[in-house]
């Protein structure tokens, strides 16, 4: 098992971050929203599980690990904080939380 | 390794197993005043048993946690400021709706995060301790759920949080690709070995400063910073404003000595870049601003940029600056935001200038005592604040940084300008829209704001003492 | 047993009077503000009496206290103590012991002071001639004032606590500033001294005219001291240390004599002094300051305060041993001062402005002898002139206050009889200031003239001249206000707490001569005085009595008139040069003010304004500008961040 | 063969991401997100990661996705959702980030170019893993639990209903 330039699979994670990062900057709905974010955050782990794979050492996994962790609970998070303003404002549009600006 | 790491972990235990200990309170009976005083207990118990590890420092503890005297000072401090912030916590939620016990819990793993921020050496720590932190916080902002910023301000805080720890942690695997080591040590001895820049860990490490300059709330990342002190209980303002930025802070300081990212001249322009931005930006931005929350939010911005130019002008004297300016940051911004706290009302959110109004003739303790606050962040004589920045300008043009100086320089004239606004509001007789609280009603709140008084003016008129304890850790992170 | 190290509580009790007093003062009743204010003065008194007779029974090696370590930044470190030698130890006594006696003093002038202000006497005599009447408008307007004051008593508490605070508080920067041990805690004092005096000469600030004088001190003396501030920080620049000591070991250790760099300091350091101790060109607020209550005009005004830059001087004599240049302006100027002070003292008809210009005369006397190298002399000096200063304030005083707020001394006489106290007092404290044998001021004053002559026989033959100067002046007001025809109908007596500083003090000045402080360990010994009976000590012991006889003959027997003279036209003008000091206030308002005041109307659209203005317009557009930024936007700010990152990756790789 | 394979989950990760991104219906762009990280699952497997591979599976695209698709049943999500999305989702809307995402990609592809070219494929196996996570790693672990802890306690926390009065606004 071998053969995987390492720079390739970071270039697809670099991809995957920037795919990620267009959905954040582009969907209104913070439903979306937060799955973009949990693609940047997957691509994050995908770099640190290449790299771990090119040392063939456990760090790169746990890493991603504890990314993965991250991710649960910031999506736990961000699910109920969005059930929350939908129950406010009846609407999922980020563009809409703008009350505060100056 | 003298002693036996968990002994030497006390002071995490200490904290997670209170946390814990309120969960199963909580489960058990919902009570407001033993749920805050447990946390009480535990963070108090957690800086007593800080003296454990002080006597055998420095401990590796694991793998992931190097606890040296410079970890332990900072430590005490985000101890003191927790405690700090759980005692205006209580008064500020004692006459609310709803129900507040998980507050403390949820302050006790922020402050384990923050905890863990400070003696990391090694990227699992920072991260986990960076998002512990911060996932402690989305709820924190949030937390109380009848009112639509604070709301907004979670979700703001918490979207925006995600991309700056995705810049990260892509900063981090990059690095981790390069030099196959987590390690900061590690990093340092990878760098130490290369003969000229690697762009790869450079460009990880700004990444990595991408992302710190986020929970940092420095230009061009600081977006968040006024919305989240706005829509935030005032409270927890305090806790993001001190707690969470000076774990930031000490954690930024460390990695970069210990991986030898002085080496890095191009980090240090971005850095100058980013210094400039913030000061200048945050002082424009503060300058009109009504609100107090938002103003104090900008200077926040702008106090960053300070300590930044420090960080850059780097030397012997860098260590030292950020143990005098830290504290003495965080004891201002508690007190100033405290009676922030202390004026709010479940109704209304003393925010907005028009509270301030006439507050010396209602409350002239008070009063005083945010004046004083505000002189200190403006750094006038005889307070802690003018200390701090005596010693970022001592720094900074012992470096020879003659531009970041001048912004320093001008920065604290526009400074002057907006602090004092509310001093003048305060001081002007007229009707105010804020409703008028008993004195003597929050009693922790009181106490508290009466020691940081003290504080602040006794650092600032004899700073020895705690130049003292600075100069012991000095020697540490080398 | 270690006494020595009291040392450092002796400002301390003041200091606590002074916060006891600020923050309590309304609430407190009458006697404990004076228990409180006299008491905390009484204590440090104490403390220094057996702090310095430890001292002076020693070896009299200096004692440094070491308080701490201010702040230490870097290669910064300024520590700070307290420093004991025979010359603070000299400094002490006269400020604790001194201090002591007026405060007890002050506790009956004030409480018995039956109004708030004494509201028709200016503090500048709108009456240049002594010979027109007062008019009698001021009469009626005082009793008018007096009446509706009386009512307001709470107001008056209030002023009293006020008084013992500002007190307390000078009280304790004095002391910090004799004691400091490096020049920037020393500063410290002086500047606390300087508001403590600014705060009293405007203690009646309901009269305009006290709150002019207060600003005029303030001001007058700032000018010395940002000079001083200038000094101390070049020595800082040029030696890397704030400690006197260590200062004046370097000094003499790096720097050549009569080179630009101790010239420069000395300069400095003389420009502070002359500001505080009012002399040439500084000294016109002095007369003004009498404005404030008496005790603070004997206080700090005579006996205190406007020393503290003879002592300046003295503490840093090395430097200025450094730079004779300077070391003979000193003496120019202190000879220079102590003659044209003493000349408008003599023509003065407010007697607290008799004794305010004899005090810069005096001090002229001091500063002689520091110009010349007498230290010891100048610091004995400056002892003796300390106590029967007091004295003949306090003693003037009493007569204020038992004529009821009556500053002219024309307007007083034959009160001998009515008032034997004060008379003996200021007869005493006259006789001990125009140097007559037997007093303290006798001693002190042939010391420092015999030293003046072996350096510069035409500085003595000034010096001379002032003796004679001083014998007229100061017995003038003697024959005038206590012999004669009794003009007032004194219906009260001072109660102990005012004769007791008298008795006091007259003791020490009728034996204060005799005293002999050991200042040989401080100061290079230069002058051994010649006591053998000579033409020059002749001269100098016998000027004095020419000038009391000259006073005898025109106020005591009416052997010459003063009327008679007043009718030479030709002398008109030049009295009225001596009246207003010279005119030196004439000329700085031409010098300074007028044009300044041209300016300002030239410039009312202010061209600085526009700068202001400009800055201001500017500083609001970038507000706006930027404020447009911060739209709310969660998609706004996610791509800003990314907007930022993409940035700084790209300056990381540029450079 | 390996290289074939990573080249092809790739492209399917890539695909669906970019579907996902521009879907109108959030169901729809979940199932594409699930199948990207499925793809991402397979990488990993590629790579040697074995026990990243399953978790990448069980918890990402299993359990984490499915709290979407709670939130998504209770926001009953309709066609008015979708109509509105598709007014929202200008083209003129994509220009902005995509240009942005394309700059910082070309300045990530740089760095990770000029870090040189390195092999991958070294399998770390799950006892492996195991060893070093409750070895060393132990704290990061209960540090973890914290986390969780704190997410449990947050998510709890906000997913209270609202309380009625006291509105700021």
């Amino acid at each position: 098992m071998n053969g995987i330039p390492m720079e390739q699979g970071l270039l697809l994670s670099a991809m995957l971050f920037v795919l990620g990062l267009i959905g954040v900057l582009v969907r209104r709905n913070l439903i979306m929203m937060l799955m973009s974010l949990e693609v940047v955050l997957n691509a994050t782990g995908l770099a640190f599980v290449v790299a771990g794979s090119r040392w063939g050492d456990a760090d790169g996994q746990i890493m991603f690990l504890l990314i993965l962790t991250l991710a649960a609970a910031e999506v736990g998070v961000g699910l109920g904080l969005t059930l929350q303003v939908f129950r406010r404002f009846h609407t999922l549009d980020a563009d809409s939380l703008n009350e505060m600006k100056g | 390794m003298s002693m036996n790491p968990f002994f030497a972990l006390a002071p995490f235990v200490v904290i997670a197993g209170t946390a814990v200990a309120v969960m199963l309170g909580i489960a058990l009976k919902r009570n407001f005043g033993p749920a805050f005083a447990m946390a009480a207990c535990g963070i108090i118990a957690s800086l007593l048993t800080l003296r454990m590890p002080w006597r055998d420092s420095p401990i590796q503890a694991g793998l992931l946690i190097w606890l040296d005297d410079y970890a332990l000072f900072y430590m005490a401090l985000l101890l003191s400021a927790g405690l700090a912030v759980l005692g205006l916590c209580y008064d500020y939620f004692k006459d609310r709706e709803g129900q507040h016990e998980e507050l403390p819990l949820l302050l006790l793993t922020a402050l384990l995060g923050a905890l863990v921020l400070v003696g990391s050496s090694h990227f699992a720590s920072f991260f986990i301790g960076l998002e512990l932190l911060g996932i402690s916080l989305f709820a924190l902002i949030g937390y109380p759920l009848n009112q639509a910023r604070s709301l907004e301000a979670a979700l703001k805080y918490l979207i925006l949080s995600g991309m700056s720890s995705a810049f990260l942690l892509m900063g981090m695997a990059l690095i981790y690709a390069q030099c196959g080591e987590l390690y900061f040590s590690g990093i340092g001895r990878y760098i130490a070995g290369q003969q000229d820049i690697n762009v790869t860990v450079l460009s990880g490490t700004l990444l990595i400063v991408a992302g710190l300059a986020f929970k940092l709330s420095l230009a061009p990342f600081h977006w968040w910073t006024p919305d989240v002190y706005e829509g935030a209980p005032a409270p927890i303002t305090a806790f993001i404003a001190t707690v969470s930025k000076s774990a930031v802070f000490v954690l930024l300081l460390r990695y970069f000595i210990s991986s030898g990212s002085y080496s890095y001249a191009p980090l240090l322009n971005v850095f100058s870049v980013i210094a400039g931005l913030s000061i200048v930006g945050g002082n424009l931005l503060a300058l009109l601003q009504n609100n107090v929350k938002r103003l104090l939010a900008y200077s926040s911005i702008a106090h960053m940029g300070y300590l930044l130019v420090a960080l850059i002008a780097g030397g012997s004297i860098v260590v030292e600056t950020f143990a005098f300016y830290l504290p003495a940051y965080c004891m201002t911004t508690i007190g100033a935001f405290g009676v922030v706290s202390v004026l709010s009302t479940a109704q209304t959110e003393a925010d907005d200038m028009a509270c301030y109004r006439g507050l010396f003739w209602r409350r002239p303790w008070l009063a005083a005592t945010f004046t004083l606050m505000l002189l200190s962040l403006a750094g006038i004589p005889l307070t802690v604040g003018f200390i701090g920045k005596f010693y970022i300008l001592t720094g900074a043009s012992g470096s020879r940084l003659w531009g970041l100086l001048l912004a320093v320089i001008i920065g604290s004239g526009l400074g002057l300008y907006y602090y004092l606004r509310i001093v003048v509001a305060m001081s002007m007789h007229g009707e105010t829209t804020a409703t008028v609280k008993p004195f003597g009603r929050d009693r922790a709140s009181t106490a508290i704001l009466a020691v940081l008084t003290l504080l602040v003016v006794w650092l600032g008129v004899y700073p020895s003492l705690l130049m003292n304890v600075i100069h012991s850790i000095t020697y540490v992170i080398e | 047993m270690d006494m020595i190290g009291l040392l450092g509580w002796i400002p301390l009790f003041p200091l606590l009077g002074f916060l006891i007093l600020a923050l309590a003062g309304e609430r407190l009743s009458k006697s404990a503000i004076a228990w409180v204010g006299v008491g905390s003065v009484a204590v440090s008194a104490l403390l220094a009496g057996l702090v310095g007779s430890e001292f002076l029974t020693g070896t009299l090696q200096p004692y440094h206290l070491a308080l701490g370590t201010w702040i230490e930044i870097d290669e910064l470190s300024i520590a700070f103590g307290f420093y004991l030698d025979a010359l603070s130890v000299t400094m002490l006594f006269v400020v604790t012991g001194i201090g002591f006696l007026i405060h007890l003093y002050a506790a009956e002038f004030m409480a018995s002071d039956p109004v708030l202000p004494p509201f028709a006497i200016p503090c500048r005599p709108r009456v240049p001639w002594e010979l027109q009447r007062p008019l009698d408008r001021s009469e009626t307007q005082r009793s008018s004032k007096n009446t509706e004051l009386n009512a307001n008593a709470s107001a008056f508490d209030l002023g009293y606590a006020r008084f013992f605070a500002y007190m307390n508080l000078f009280m304790a920067a004095m002391l910090v500033l004799v004691l400091s041990d490096n020049l920037l805690l020393l500063y410290l004092g002086w500047e606390g001294v300087g508001l403590g005096s600014y705060l009293l000469i405007g203690f009646w600030y309901e009269n305009p005219h006290n709150g002019y004088a207060a600003r005029k001190a303030f001001v007058m003396t700032r000018v010395g001291d940002t000079a001083l501030l200038i000094g101390l920080l070049l020595l800082f620049r040029q030696l890397h240390s704030f400690d006197i000591q260590l200062l004046m070991l370097r000094a003499t250790a790096h720097w050549p004599a009569g080179t630009l760099m101790p010239v420069a300091a000395a300069a400095l350091l003389l420009g502070g002094a002359l500001g505080k101790s009012a002399q040439l060109p500084l000294q016109t607020w002095l007369p003004d300051a009498m404005a404030g209550p008496t005790p603070v005009s004997a206080l700090i005004h005579a006996a205190t305060m406007v020393t503290a830059g003879v002592y300046l001087i003295a503490r840093t004599h090395d430097v200025f041993l450094l730079a004779p240049p300077v070391q003979f302006a000193v003496a120019t100027l202190g000879a220079m001062t102590l003659l044209m002070a003493g000349c408008s003292a003599l023509v003065q008809t407010d007697i607290k402005r008799i004794l305010a210009y004899s005090t810069i005369s005096q001090i002229g006397y001091m500063f002689l002898a520091l110009g010349v190298g007498a230290w010891s002399e100048a610091m004995f000096h400056l002892l003796t002139h300390a106590v029967f200063k007091a004295l003949l304030f306090l003693a003037a005083g009493a007569v204020i206050l038992c004529c009821h707020h009556e500053h002219s001394i024309f307007k007083m006489g034959g009160l001998r009889k009515s008032m034997p106290l004060a008379f003996w007092s200021f007869m005493i404290g006259s006789a001990a200031l125009s140097a007559l044998p037997f007093t303290s001021g006798f001693y002190s004053k042939h010391e420092i003239l015999s030293a003046v002559y072996q350096v510069s026989p035409n500085l003595w033959a000034m010096g001379c001249l002032g003796a004679l100067i001083t014998g007229i002046y100061s017995f003038r007001p003697v024959f005038v206000v206590f012999f004669g025809v009794q003009s007032h109908l004194v219906t009260k007596s001072p109660g102990w707490r005012m004769n007791l500083p008298l008795l006091l003090l007259i003791v020490l000045t009728l034996f204060g001569g005799l005293l002999r402080l050991p200042l040989d360990s401080v100061f290079p010994l230069v002058f051994k005085v010649d006591r053998q009976p000579n033409l020059v000590s002749l001269i100098t012991g016998a000027a004095p009595f020419f000038g009391v006889s000259i006073a005898g003959l025109f106020y005591l027997s009416g052997a010459f008139s003063a009327q008679r003279l007043a009718a030479y036209r030709l002398l008109n003008p030049l009295r009225n040069l001596f009246f207003s000091g010279w005119g030196i206030d004439a000329l700085y308002d031409a010098l300074f003010v007028q044009p300044f005041k041209a300016l300002a109307k030239f410039n009312k659209h202010d061209v600085i304004d526009d700068l202001y203005t400009m800055t201001a317009l500017i500083g609001q557009w970038l507000h706006l500008t930027v404020s447009a930024s911060q739209t709310g936007r969660i998609r706004w700010y996610a791509s800003s961040m990314a907007l930022g990152a993409a940035l700084i990756l790209a300056i990381g790789r540029q450079s | 063969m390996t290289l074939t394979l990573f080249y092809l989950t790739s492209a399917v990760a890539v695909f669906a991401t970019v579907m996902m991104i521009t879907r109108l219906n959030a169901v729809h762009g979940l199932l594409y997100l699930i199948l990207s990280l499925l793809s991402v699952g397979v990488l990993f497997f590629l790579l040697g990661a074995h026990f990243a591979a399953v978790l990448e599976v069980i918890i990402y695209a299993g359990a984490i996705m499915v709290l979407f698709v709670f939130v998504i049943m209770m926001l009953n999500q309709g066609q008015t959702t979708i109509d509105r999305e598709r007014a929202w989702l200008q083209p003129a809307i994509w220009i902005g980030p995509s240009l942005l995402a394309l700059l910082l990609f070309g300045e990530m592809a740089v760095v990770i170019l000029f870090g040189g070219s390195a092999e991958t494929g070294s399998v770390v196996t799950a006892k492996q893993l195991g060893m070093v996570l409750y070895g060393p790693y132990l704290l990061a672990v209960e540090l973890a639990s914290m986390l969780l802890l704190a997410g449990l306690v947050g998510a709890y926390h906000l997913g209270k209903p609202a309380l009625k009065s006291g509105a700021r606004s």
